[in-house]
């Protein structure tokens, strides 16, 4: 199946056309459904704007967790609110890409309105008025046009180093392969004791979740919200 | 002069997008009887299928041109040729035109990515207005006069649908309970 | 929409008188069926005390304010045209000081908005002055001298740390560094 992202489009643009692809509604049963794609689709599109991947790991990670519960319902008893209210917020974005097509639509039909046109004439009856504000001097002046040259400055460099943190799930898959090397298990919160962020939390637990679905591992919780022990998978002969 | 063309005159002779507030006081009348008489005359426009019409945008009034007359008027002027709007851009800027004002917060989580690029593109080209809020507030953007002139519409509420868009529940429900997003980039 | 709207809404947008030639050419129509509607126009205008009128002079229309309002746009022209300048109209004025000749999209660029308004309220007071430039090369604007001799300066040269701040090559890396925007502009 092809699908493709313009810049900017987001991860709920992708979400609502991997759904409209397979033609579902949108429910939780489809977003469960779609929860695979969506990471096989950030993983082959390495073109993906840097600045965007983590805005696409969060709503994996949305994805994924909808899925675990659809799949294991009886570890989560409680009520699926969080699921629910994503698919609100789904459905939502829907209906303003709808508005969108809509708007699109208006702005081909041809009504421009046109604004006057402005001339000194038309405001003035000589043109050669002169009315100087009371509130400008030479170094008024100054200290403006240095300040704009402070907010000029700074704002490039920070993104950049944030993007370079940030977090790629093939290197948190081979630090969980890594910890297994060695011994047969180890606990989540020893994975993620060093993330620095949330996003690198969630990305840690989408490794982990990939490393489940490779077979790779199991994961143990003995009481809700208990502490996580990923074991490499048994191996059966 | 009755104070409908006295406003005639002002938006006429201003070329720009004027506030209720200062009509009044040029015209030194209340600024419901200025709001009521613009109303009034862009129904006159309207009724009597004029050349021009007034738009209205938060507390402003502009006289432009009839939607009817954009052929006529684009051999005139010089159309400027700012390109297409991009897909991502006419989305954020539906979202602004419908839930205006809207912080660039609650934009990011209704398109479920980070929207910096394309609110500095729509500011610059004009088509959406920031306004400065309060500390805790945050800034807030609209849509502008531009982007009512570009469309044909005499103010937002002209989009379809818009009454329930605009006020759609389920956007404030699920932005309320939307964790808030710690910025991931930028 | 019928000629005589057409010609009204052409009228209106232009600040300049209209040749019936002209008129004819954009609206496709005789130049004397053109005259004609102009005259009706003139009557309704008239008829009904509008705010605005049309003047005949040398085969040319124009639109204007129609003499009875004169007091109510005198009073706009001078509160328009007084009082202290606002944060931001001063950073505009200040980037064409210590940059002109400069041109509205970099100075667009280099505020992070539109500067449309700001840069016509500053040629209505006299602050800046426009210098058309080539076809590609589009409006640059300076500021007047008339301002400069406000200031007590014989030219911007004589800014204060002029050398220093208008040689920094921030502002050149800021507009040098932006990104492309998408699809030319957005």
């Amino acid at each position: 199946m092809e699908i493709t992202l313009e810049k900017f489009e987001g991860p709920l643009a992708l979400l609502l056309k991997l759904i409209e692809a397979d033609e579902l509604d949108i429910t939780t049963v489809s977003l469960a459904k779609t929860a695979d794609q969506f990471v096989t689709y950030i993983k082959e599109n390495k073109d993906i704007d840097p600045e965007e991947i983590a805005d696409f790991l969060v709503v994996a990670a949305k994805l994924l967790l909808i899925k675990s519960r659809a799949l294991l319902p009886f570890l989560y008893p409680a009520e699926d609110v969080e699921a629910d209210d994503f698919e609100k917020q789904i459905k939502m974005y829907k209906e303003f890409l709808e508005a969108a097509k809509v708007v699109d639509k208006l702005a081909a039909g041809n009504r421009k309105m046109f604004g006057r046109e402005f001339t000194k004439a038309s405001w003035l009856q000589r043109e050669a008025g002169f009315f100087p504000p009371p509130n400008a001097s030479a170094s008024t002046l100054a200290m403006i046009f240095e300040d704009v040259l402070a907010r000029l400055k700074p704002a490039e460099k920070l993104g950049q180093s944030t993007i370079e943190d940030h977090i790629n799930i093939d290197d948190k898959i081979s630090h969980a392969r890594q910890l297994l090397a060695g011994k047969v298990n180890f606990f989540f919160s020893d994975f993620i004791k060093h993330a620095k962020s949330k996003t690198e939390v969630i990305v840690g637990f989408l490794a982990i979740l990939e490393l489940m679905r490779q077979r790779e591992v199991i994961i143990e919780q003995l009481s809700l919200f208990g502490e996580m022990e990923v074991k490499q998978f048994p191996i059966i002969n | 002069m009755d104070l409908k063309h006295k406003l005639e005159a002002l938006l006429f002779v201003s070329a720009k997008p004027m506030a209720v507030k200062q009509l009044a006081e040029f015209t030194e009348a209340a600024e419901e009887e200025v709001r009521e008489a613009c109303h009034e005359l862009t129904v006159d426009y309207k009724d009597s299928g004029r050349g021009m019409t007034l738009i209205e945008n938060g507390g402003k009034f502009q006289m432009v041109t009839a939607p009817e007359a954009a052929d006529t008027v684009a051999k005139m002027v010089k159309v400027e040729t700012s390109g297409e709007l991009s897909r991502p851009s006419l989305e954020a800027l539906t979202i602004i035109a419908y839930r205006g004002p809207i912080s660039k917060t609650d934009l990011d989580r209704i398109r479920g990515v980070n929207c910096s690029l394309i609110i500095r593109n729509l500011l610059l080209r004009g088509l959406i207005e920031a306004k400065e809020g309060s500390e805790d507030d945050g800034t807030h953007y609209n849509v502008s006069f531009d982007f009512l002139k570009f469309l044909g519409l005499g103010s937002v509420e002209d989009l379809p649908d818009f009454a329930r868009l605009h006020m759609d529940t389920t956007v404030d429900e699920a932005l309320a309970d939307e964790e808030p997003l710690e910025n991931p980039v930028i």
